[in-house]
């Protein structure tokens, strides 16, 4: 299937619309604020179109993960070729784009929360221009992760982001700000540098041959890199169950569980949440997270299905720990971002502990999870952003009565908790349910255990609800208007999803059932 | 004979003409009143002239000067990236403040800088140990009094000093490990040595020693540890331009030269399989000695650069961890692994002068070299903020920019060698550099500057510089096909 | 024994000998003055190895130019006569442990090396040979050693001429 | 070939070289004032030049030992020139030339 | 017929609660009889539906169904069953729910969140319409936990009392716990039988598939289901959350809290009710038979009018549950129906007396004098006649005195677990109801005499108290109306003639042969043969209840306050209802706050501070002298490479600026690589 929009690729479109924004607000004026917020909005605005054509277009049946020939709006140029020299063979990194079942989800969530991101970011002034650009830029580095299909590609649309999520905590963040922003920076790379290092293993273990010319290519291609006959003879990471396989899994599962952030790689995300603005908390939580589990599917485990089984314990085990800890921890926080946080990493660690499961409900529920959390949390911070806006303050016991202050907001906001407390009925629930079932297939006691945990976030979430919302209003919080039009139109999408799906996942499920089935197939097979 | 010599003369037209331009630039020095600007544009001049020599004879292998020098794409490719260095650092020249104090010095100036750039091409193509030898001191001396040309300057006149002795000392040493390796091979071109070796060498412990003295010499010109002490004392008293150069040309030519010294005297001929891998010759481990240094290289300098304020004195310590990163091409002894060094190089050239060329815009704006009192600046000088923090993201080695290609090969090519403890240490030492790099960064963008610190604006020239070393950076990153061919046509060299 | 054996061994004694004189000599003109009788007993050594010419270059060169030039900076550098003359040592311990090892090292390096030896006939004149060779072979290095002497010179000037408008300590 | 161990050989020279060497040597090393240091230099280079003229006497080398020695005699001045200026440069900045007390720069 | 009517009364209550919460401020008089006409029809359909049902398809199933989602190659439906369980649910729900509507009109005049309440109200009518409509597990937990929402914005409506959010939550995370272990049981159901549909998973057992291959999941797939009604219906040990729910309105407190959502336990156990094997229905009957015992000991000491009622729901459920357990299905379903029109009454009734109290508190600014607690009350019964009268018939119902329904329904639960003791010998188990039932009559009259006999303590109070108005007083009627005999079985002494033990037919275990509880016929022989025994008993106890009562609150021929010391220890168990809070508030709040706590202290100091490695004791040092907070960077870096720092200073050291001690190292270096290339 191949959509062109003037003759370039759609998912190009996609990925690069941000870019011509952030090219274009680089060169409007400091002073023309405006101009440059609608040049952001649009830009983002038109992603969430293409993202809304590439729904309608996705053709559900189709397998994708290891086979070419089924993904979908797939654009595959040369990008570097170096012909073959007497020592080496030929050096091939493509410009591969396409989607399947797996990505096709989070394009929608990326652009969706990029142009809420837009929106929640109006009502910021210091540095516009600079803050826009990057964040456009970032816009574009997520995109690309979802969309790239070469491994080095891949890896450039990873560590893009790096830079702009430095500055936009740095630069536009709460006090603590360096110190969030270096440590992001810092685990982020330390990650990085692990997936380059496993990156070049793989791209000198695999080479196929080019049916054209007969010559043996090396490639980053990362669906080459799942065919277990593509590995040369003697490669690092040739063969099976071999301790250098093990390593190069451990070395990426370090890295996307950094950016998860699974337990014990977590800390990071407490700090960054705390001190990033509003729509970038938003962004950071709604996609950037959902960067490493699905890195986890999209690379650990089609590449790597002999040690994906080889660790997948450890790794439900780590799951399972980051559900119940990221809950207690969430638990003891008075700061309502921290809290917020917290609560990601429990909510990332059911996706975890789902697609641990290696099983189509757990896969499904898995990234249903991500989409649902992405979304779910996005209404979190938007709503501490409402909040904070307001009064400039950020502790849980700092407020109180504000559901008799903001009723219109409170409704919202609490739709928003309680889909993060799992309610039925709206989306949370419905991922959580399906990670679960998966999981417990698989796990019977560390998928009890890891139960317990919705007991915990019941508990604080309803805790939070109580000590924000309810209660006496303090008297200096007694003049608070209630929610802008700008502001609902932020949270009306995201709660009408959170509903929707909560009603009728089937949209959301059908589009990747076909091929996660396929990737638990493909795992289970061993990679054949 | 003579026809020899004439055509081994047509050969060698850069580095006549090289050698003519120093003549020009020493009469003109004597002929001219306000020569400043006049000297650097013929320096230019000149340097284009010979770039354009090079590019004209690119392509050509041939020995010339009865085996003294070859003229091959390897050298070409040195040669393009010394002149190209060359040319930039001539245009700082113009836009250094600190050179200002000497107008009436300038002509020296020149003259030693065309003097160090010729003894840098001639390293790039020698083939036989003394012309190899004779090179090294030419640029050498010239590097040592170009390092004290701030005379006034306590700093710079210290820098000189220790330049020169430590210089002399390793050179020395380096001579003595020479005369023993034509002692025990009988020889002194290279290819002739090899031969020898080939033939195999009886007196295998004199070989080493020698190989190891003369590593002395030529770990001395691109800093490796443990011979890199004098790197950050020179890059720091000298004045900035010069720095660049020694930390990015000088480097250039002495890997080209130990590249060249390496892979054509020190393997098994024999053994050099069609896959580009090749041996050293056996019993001898020099790729694990290499290797050792070259861990140690980026261990030291990036550890030490941690602490530094200086920006010279910091970048001093980046360019010996880059020293290291460089080496590990040339411990995985393959074809593959010089493709990659070379790459390197050419990336590492706009960047690592990109970076010492904002701080010199720096310096002369703000008036200081210190990452401490960078605060704020980045807002004053938006361009220039972001183009250095473009290049010390390069340096770091993060996507989109060169210097992750030039990592990428690097590291790419010694996994594929197998050299896998070498490239974890490569990996944490990267990550380390993190710090100090993204400390600049940071002072320059999460200070509000000073409410009286206005703007600092840049001249045209100054901003052409800066966009002419940034776009390679970029585009480097994104599309290095042009220098992966470049460097891949250019792994020929005479004899191989 | 024969007459070059004496000879040799009179030469390395001196040779060696001054050299030691100049490296322990506290005075610094008569470490200079040492070193005189060092590299003339080397000349000598290269005549004991058939290269007149180099003996003599090593005399003119060395013997009259360099060691000059030393004392001149002997001379240029010190204040007062007695004073400065006295030179200390540092990092006597480690130094002279290297110095030893490295010795020591180099020594047993060669003993030990089985070197292969081809009688070469006694040359009587080499002056016309090495002609031969640095206008044939060699001559590329000539023309470079003369830019190498070119840019010495200039770098000598420059370092050592004051600067016009210089007010000299200033920094 | 000589019978003896007595008589001159190449090896003779090499340990005159040796030595000349590491006297040498010792004298960069220990010597305070720079001018020590540069004549410490000096013997370097000349135990080099007897290598290469021992070997150009000894082995098949021939006159090519002689006519490198030839040139590191140049180089050798021409460095000693050079450094020797900047000594003097030093002098005039500094006030004295040892060499322990000329660190500005470090750390 | 079976398809569209359960649908539509599904869903009009959620659009009753859509349009109130979007619109129900603007309409004229905040909507309320928008939201009770909606009810009302609802009402009117379901008992079409029933009377439609249990006439002319007694025996019939419907279902429908359509497919939710598919995933992997299973597909997962949504759907609705009705049976004769499920339509006699419907028209009970319906019908409290319309009462509490109507009655509500004047209980919550003036509230500041009328028309919330009433949205909500419907939200709650909706969910446990579902619960009762669905076909399948999944969707009931769905419901359940929406029920459980409801109850909890309900039990929160005056949020801005403390104890009013307090208890919401309470209630909700108690129940969480219980649904936790619902979740499993839910879970292990599909993973074995890869549906969620009651339907299918009957089938699979019945056609021999167990659970993981194993009896024991079986069995522990039951109690964990079982344990979802342990929350929701309030048993031990998490009935801690009932009494605490009573913060909520008192309507609420009658609808759901005692006729409806906590009935829904039941109800789920009847539904599972094949498929439990007989160990697990032996946990359910001695839960419920604890509860039961539990609770009623708690009833006889309070003093605050609806904790009392809760204490005796908690009670009543026991029994239900109970009679459940021992196999006496149809009896426990008949004393949920008989016992939700009691004691919502009771509820009602209840409020009706509170809204008297404080409308006269009102009158006289008395802010401090608690309108719940019956010893400022007493002498009512002039003022309220209805409601006395009223309450009159559903306490004697709810004692189990002839000719009401809580006889009919009760007496049959006792014959139950008789009969159960006499198969295998539980004496306990009707020990224990016989127990409870006397100890019911005893404290529900204590309260009826405590609340509307003898004289009060202040009469200037009592002076203003007055009738509540019609819409609160109708509701009350007709609830005593339905709290006589006749309409369930034209037999006051027998129910099992009547219509309902016709329609409610115990049905048959499914589980493997060995599992399997005494089967109906023997259970039915055994009932049958102390059924007469049980009425007999059960009516001598349960009037020797209400005589004593009158015995120590009318007359007070016996001091209550020397019973109480008499019954020692036991009294002071029963009035701090037993320790559960201050138990459960140790263990498990004060156990989570520990573990929170050290939690935070170990992600803060441990994992973070290994992150930072040994940064923690240099920002120490650098923060004492003020350095750390302008270098933040820098402390980072001193922190996260510390050694590498170290390192770097080590390093730094080495270069001393001398050149001649560069020379050395480089020399040394020169050394050493020759040794190890020698």
């Amino acid at each position: 299937m191949e959509l062109n929009i003037f003759g370039i690729g759609i998912l190009t479109w996609i990925v690069f619309i941000p870019i011509v924004g952030m090219i274009i607000v680089l060169l409007l004026p400091d002073k023309n604020r405006n101009a440059i917020r609608w040049t952001a909005a649009v830009a983002t605005g038109i992603q969430v179109v293409l993202a809304g054509i590439i729904f309608a277009f996705f053709d559900r049946a189709k397998l994708g993960i290891n086979d070419a020939e089924s993904f979908q709006f797939m654009e595959k140029f040369s990008w570097i070729t170096v012909e073959a020299v007497p020592w080496v063979g030929r050096i091939e990194i493509n410009y591969f784009l396409g989607i399947d079942g797996l990505s096709v989800l989070m394009i929608i969530l990326t652009s969706l929360i990029a142009f809420i991101g837009v929106i929640s970011s109006w009502n910021i002034d210091k540095m516009v221009k600079g803050y826009f650009a990057l964040y456009l830029l970032l816009v574009t580095g997520m995109m690309g992760v979802f969309v790239a299909l070469d491994f080095f590609l891949f890896f450039i649309f990873w560590e893009v982001m790096l830079l702009p999520m430095y500055f936009l905590i740095g630069l536009w963040g709460g006090p603590r700000r360096e110190y969030a922003a270096i440590k992001f920076f810092i685990y982020t790379f330390v990650g990085g540098i692990l997936m380059l290092l496993t990156m070049l293993a793989l791209y000198f273990s695999v080479a196929y041959t080019d049916p054209a010319t007969g010559q043996s290519v090396h490639t980053f291609n990362i669906l080459h890199m799942m065919n277990p006959a593509n590995y040369v003879d003697g490669g690092l990471l040739s063969g099976v169950d071999t301790t250098w396989r093990y390593v190069a899994w451990m070395a990426l599962f370090i890295n996307f569980a950094i950016k998860i952030p699974l337990f014990p790689f977590h800390t990071w995300l407490p700090d960054a949440h705390v001190e990033a603005p509003t729509p970038i908390s938003v962004i950071l939580a709604g996609v950037l997270l959902k960067l490493g589990t699905y890195g986890l599917l999209r690379i650990n485990f089609p590449i790597f299905p002999d040690a994906t089984v080889y660790f997948i314990y450890f790794m439900a085990a780590l799951g399972m720990i980051s559900i119940i800890y990221g809950a207690f921890c969430a638990m003891a926080q008075d700061d309502f971002k921290k809290l917020i946080a917290y609560s990601s990493i429990s909510h990332m660690g059911i996706v975890v502990l789902g697609i641990a499961a290696l099983n189509t409900q757990g896969m499904v529920g898995g990234v249903l999870q991500m989409f649902n959390h992405g979304i779910i949390t996005a209404v979190l911070f938007l709503s501490v952003g409402v909040l904070y806006d307001r009064t400039k303050k950020r502790g849980l016991y700092d407020f109180g009565g504000i559901a008799t202050q903001m009723p219109k907001y409170t409704g919202l906001a609490m739709i928003g908790m309680f889909a993060a407390l799992g309610l039925p009925g709206l989306n949370g629930f419905v991922s959580e349910l399906f990670s679960f079932l998966g999981a417990f297939e698989a796990y019977k006691w560390i998928t009890i255990i890891s139960v317990t945990g919705i007991i915990i976030t019941a508990g604080y979430i309803l805790w939070t609800i109580q000590r924000v919302y309810l209660g006496k209003t303090p008297e200096k919080l007694t003049d608070l208007k209630d929610i802008t039009p700008r502001e609902v139109l932020m949270f009306v999408p995201l709660i009408v999803l959170i509903i929707l799906l909560g009603i009728y996942p089937a949209p959301a499920i059908e589009l990747m059932n076909s091929s996660l089935s396929h990737l638990v197939e493909f795992i289970h097979g061993g990679g054949m | 004979m003579v026809e020899n010599t004439l055509y081994s003369i047509s050969l060698y037209l850069p580095e006549i003409v090289l050698v003519v331009t120093l003549c020009i630039i020493i009469v003109a020095d004597l002929v001219l009143k306000n020569k400043e600007q006049v000297i650097a544009w013929i320096m230019l001049s000149g340097l284009a002239t010979a770039g354009f020599f090079v590019i004209i004879q690119a392509g050509t292998v041939e020995n010339i000067f009865f085996g003294m020098a070859a003229l091959d794409p390897f050298a070409t490719f040195f040669k393009v990236l010394l002149i190209i260095t060359g040319i930039f650092v001539v245009l700082f020249s113009i836009k250094n403040r600190e050179l200002e104090g000497y107008s009436s010095r300038m002509g020296e100036y020149y003259m030693l800088f065309t003097g160090m750039m010729l003894g840098m091409l001639m390293m790039a193509g020698a083939t036989n140990l003394l012309l190899m030898f004779l090179a090294l001191e030419i640029a050498s001396i010239s590097s040592y009094v170009l390092a004290g040309f701030t005379k006034r300057s306590l700093r710079s006149s210290e820098a000189a000093m220790k330049y020169i002795i430590y210089g002399a000392v390793s050179s020395g040493v380096m001579l003595y490990g020479i005369s023993l390796l034509i002692g025990v091979t009988a020889a002194t071109d290279i290819y002739a040595i090899n031969d020898a070796i080939s033939a195999g060498v009886e007196q295998t412990m004199m070989l080493n020693i020698s190989v190891l003295m003369i590593l002395v010499g030529l770990g001395f010109k691109i800093a490796v540890v443990p011979f890199h002490f004098w790197a950050p004392d020179v890059y720091e008293g000298a004045p900035i331009t010069i720095a660049a150069l020694l930390a990015v040309a000088s480097k250039i030519a002495a890997f080209a030269m130990l590249i060249r010294l390496f892979s054509v005297s020190f393997i098994d001929a024999s053994g050099l399989s069609a896959t580009g891998t090749w041996s050293s010759v056996e019993g001898i481990h020099w790729n694990l000695l290499l290797g050792g240094m070259a861990a140690l290289t980026m261990i030291v300098g990036n550890l030490t650069a941690l602490r530094q304020d200086n920006i010279k004195r910091m970048l001093a310590y980046s360019s010996i961890a880059h020293a290291g990163y460089i080496l590990i091409g040339l411990v995985i002894m393959s074809s593959e692994g010089l493709t990659s060094i070379m790459i390197y190089l050419f990336i590492y050239l706009f960047m690592n002068l990109g970076a010492f060329y904002v701080a010199m815009l720096f310096m002369n704006k703000a008036g200081t070299e210190s990452i401490e009192e960078y605060k704020g600046l980045g807002h004053r000088a938006p361009l220039a903020g972001v183009a250095l923090t473009i290049f010390l993201v390069s340096l770091t080695g993060l996507p989109p920019t060169g210097g992750f290609v030039a990592k990428l090969y690097i590291f790419g090519a010694a996994i594929s060698a197998g050299w896998i403890w070498l490239v974890a240490v490569a990996g944490i030492t990267t990550i380390i550099s993190l710090f100090y790099y993204i400390r600049v960064v940071r002072n320059m963008y999460f200070f509000k500057p000073d409410e009286d610190a206005g703007r600092i604006e840049f001249d045209t020239l100054s901003k052409a510089i800066l966009i002419a070393l940034l776009v390679p950076v970029l585009l480097t990153g994104l599309y290095f096909q042009p220098v992966l061919e470049f460097a891949r046509n250019s792994m020929l060299m005479f004899g191989f | 024994m024969e007459l070059t054996t004496i000879l040799f061994y009179l030469f390395a004694l001196v040779t060696l000998g001054s050299a030691a004189i100049m490296v322990f000599s506290k005075n610094i003109v008569h470490s200079a003055f040492a070193l005189m009788f060092t590299l003339m007993g080397v000349a000598a050594l290269y005549v004991l190895l058939y290269a007149d010419f180099l003996a003599a270059t090593q005399l003119l060169v060395y013997v009259g130019g360099i060691l000059i030039l030393i004392l001149f900076g002997v001379m240029l550098t010190s204040q007062g006569y007695t004073l400065s003359f006295k030179t200390i040592t540092v990092n006597l311990i480690p130094a002279s442990l290297i110095s030893v090892g490295i010795a020591a090292l180099l020594i047993f390096a060669f003993l030990t090396t089985n070197w292969t030896i081809s009688e070469v006939a006694e040359r009587t004149d080499t002056v016309y040979d090495l002609g031969m060779l640095l206008m044939g072979d060699y001559i590329l290095p000539f023309i470079a050693v003369g830019v190498l002497l070119l840019i010495a010179i200039i770098g000598a000037i420059l370092m050592s001429t004051r600067l016009s408008a210089d007010n000299e300590g200033a920094s | 070939m000589s019978s003896t161990i007595f008589e001159p050989g190449l090896n003779h020279f090499l340990v005159v070289s040796a030595l000349l060497f590491s006297l040498g040597i010792m004298a960069v090393l220990s010597k305070r004032n720079v001018i020590m240091v540069l004549m410490g230099v000096e013997l370097i280079l000349n135990s080099a030049n007897i290598n290469l003229i021992a070997f150009s006497r000894f082995t098949e080398l021939s006159l090519d030992g002689q006519m490198i020695g030839l040139f590191v005699i140049i180089i050798a001045a021409a460095e000693a020139a050079v450094a020797l200026a900047i000594v003097l440069n030093v002098y005039n900045r500094f006030k004295t030339i040892n060499l322990d007390e000329i660190n500005l720069l470090k750390g | 017929m079976f398809t569209n009517l359960p649908i539509i009364i599904l869903l009009l209550p959620l659009l009753a609660f859509i349009l109130m919460i979007f619109i129900g401020n603007k309409l004229p008089r905040k909507g309320d009889w928008l939201a009770t006409g909606m009810m009302a029809l609802t009402l009117v359909l379901s008992v079409v539906l029933l009377i439609t049902k249990v006439g002319s398809h007694s025996a019939d199933v419907f279902t429908s169904s359509l497919d939710w989602v598919v995933i992997g190659s299973k597909t997962i439906g949504v759907g609705i069953m009705i049976d004769n369980l499920a339509a006699i649910m419907l028209v009970v729900v319906t019908l409290v729910s319309t009462l509490v509507h109507l009655f509500s009109i004047g209980y919550m005049e003036g509230d500041i969140r009328y028309s919330r309440y009433y949205a909500y109200l419907g939200l709650f009518s909706f969910s446990m319409l579902g619960i009762v409509l669905t076909n399948n597990i999944l969707l009931m937990y769905v419901f359940w936990e929406l029920v459980g929402i409801s109850s909890y914005l309900l039990i929160g409506h005056w949020y801005e009392k403390k104890s009013a959010s307090n208890a919401a939550n309470k209630a909700f995370i108690v129940n969480r716990v219980g649904d936790f272990g619902m979740f499993i049981g839910i879970m292990i159901l599909f993973i074995s039988f890869s549906s969620f549909t009651f339907e299918a998973i009957f089938d699979s057992i019945s056609a021999g598939k167990l659970p993981f291959g194993s009896e024991g999941w079986l069995t522990a797939a039951g109690v964990l289901i079982f344990s979802g009604a342990i929350g929701k219906s309030a048993q031990f040990p998490l009935h801690v959350w009932l009494p605490d729910a009573m913060e909520g309105p008192t309507p609420v407190s009658a609808l759901i809290h005692a006729a409806t959502m906590v009935a829904a336990g039941v109800y789920l156990v009847a539904r599972v009710f094949p498929m439990l094997t007989a160990d697990a229905l032996m946990v359910i009957a001695y839960i419920g038979a604890i509860t039961a015992l539990i609770a009623a000991t708690i009833a006889i000491t309070q003093f605050d009018i609806k904790k009392v009622l809760a204490y005796s729901t908690i009670s009543q459920l026991g029994y239900m549950i109970m009679a459940l357990g021992v196999g006496a299905y149809t009896a426990g379903f008949m004393h949920l129906v008989t016992h939700a029109a009691f004691k919502a009454g009771l509820f009602l009734g209840a409020g009706s007396v509170i809204y008297a109290m404080h409308a006269a508190l009102h009158k006289l600014h008395d802010h401090d004098t608690d309108a719940q607690n019956i010893r400022n009350m007493g002498g009512l019964k002039a003022k309220m006649p209805v409601t006395y009268w009223t309450f009159l018939i559903f306490t004697l119902a709810i004692s189990g005195i002839p000719l009401t329904s809580g006889f009919l329904s009760k007496d049959e639960i006792l014959a139950g677990t008789l009969a159960f003791s006499t198969i295998n010998g539980h004496w306990l188990l009707p020990l224990i109801g016989f127990t409870v039932a006397g100890l019911t009559a005893f404290y529900m009259f204590r309260l009826f005499i405590l609340t509307f006999h003898g004289k009060t303590a202040n009469e200037k109070i009592l002076g203003g108290v007055i009738e509540s108005p019609k819409v609160m007083t109708i509701p009350l009627m007709v609830l005593a109306a339905l709290s006589l005999f006749f309409f369930y079985s034209f037999n006051p002494f027998g129910a099992s003639s009547g219509w309902f033990y016709s329609a409610v037919v115990r049905p048959v275990s499914i589980v493997p042969e060995l599992l399997q509880p005494a089967a109906y016929p023997v259970f039915y022989e055994a009932v049958s043969s102390v059924h007469t025994i049980a009425m007999v008993l059960s009516i001598i106890i349960a009037v020797a209840g209400v005589f004593l009562a009158f015995l120590v609150y009318e007359k007070k021929k016996i001091s209550a306050e020397k019973l109480a010391q008499h019954a020692g220890f036991l009294y002071k168990g029963a009035t701090n209802k037993w320790y559960f809070d201050e138990i459960y508030n140790r263990v498990f709040v004060n156990g989570s706050h520990v573990i929170m706590k050290a939690l935070r202290w170990f992600d803060e100091t441990i994992i973070d501070g290994i992150v930072n490695g040994a940064a923690t004791v240099t920002q120490l040092f650098a923060s004492i002298s003020g350095w750390i907070d302008t270098n933040i960077v820098d402390g980072l870096v001193n922190g996260t490479a510390s050694t590498a720092n170290r390192a770097g200073r080590l390093l730094s050291y080495i270069q001393t600026g001398k050149v001649q001690t560069y020379l050395l190292f480089v020399l040394f270096s020169l050394l050493v690589l020759f040794i190890l290339f020698l």
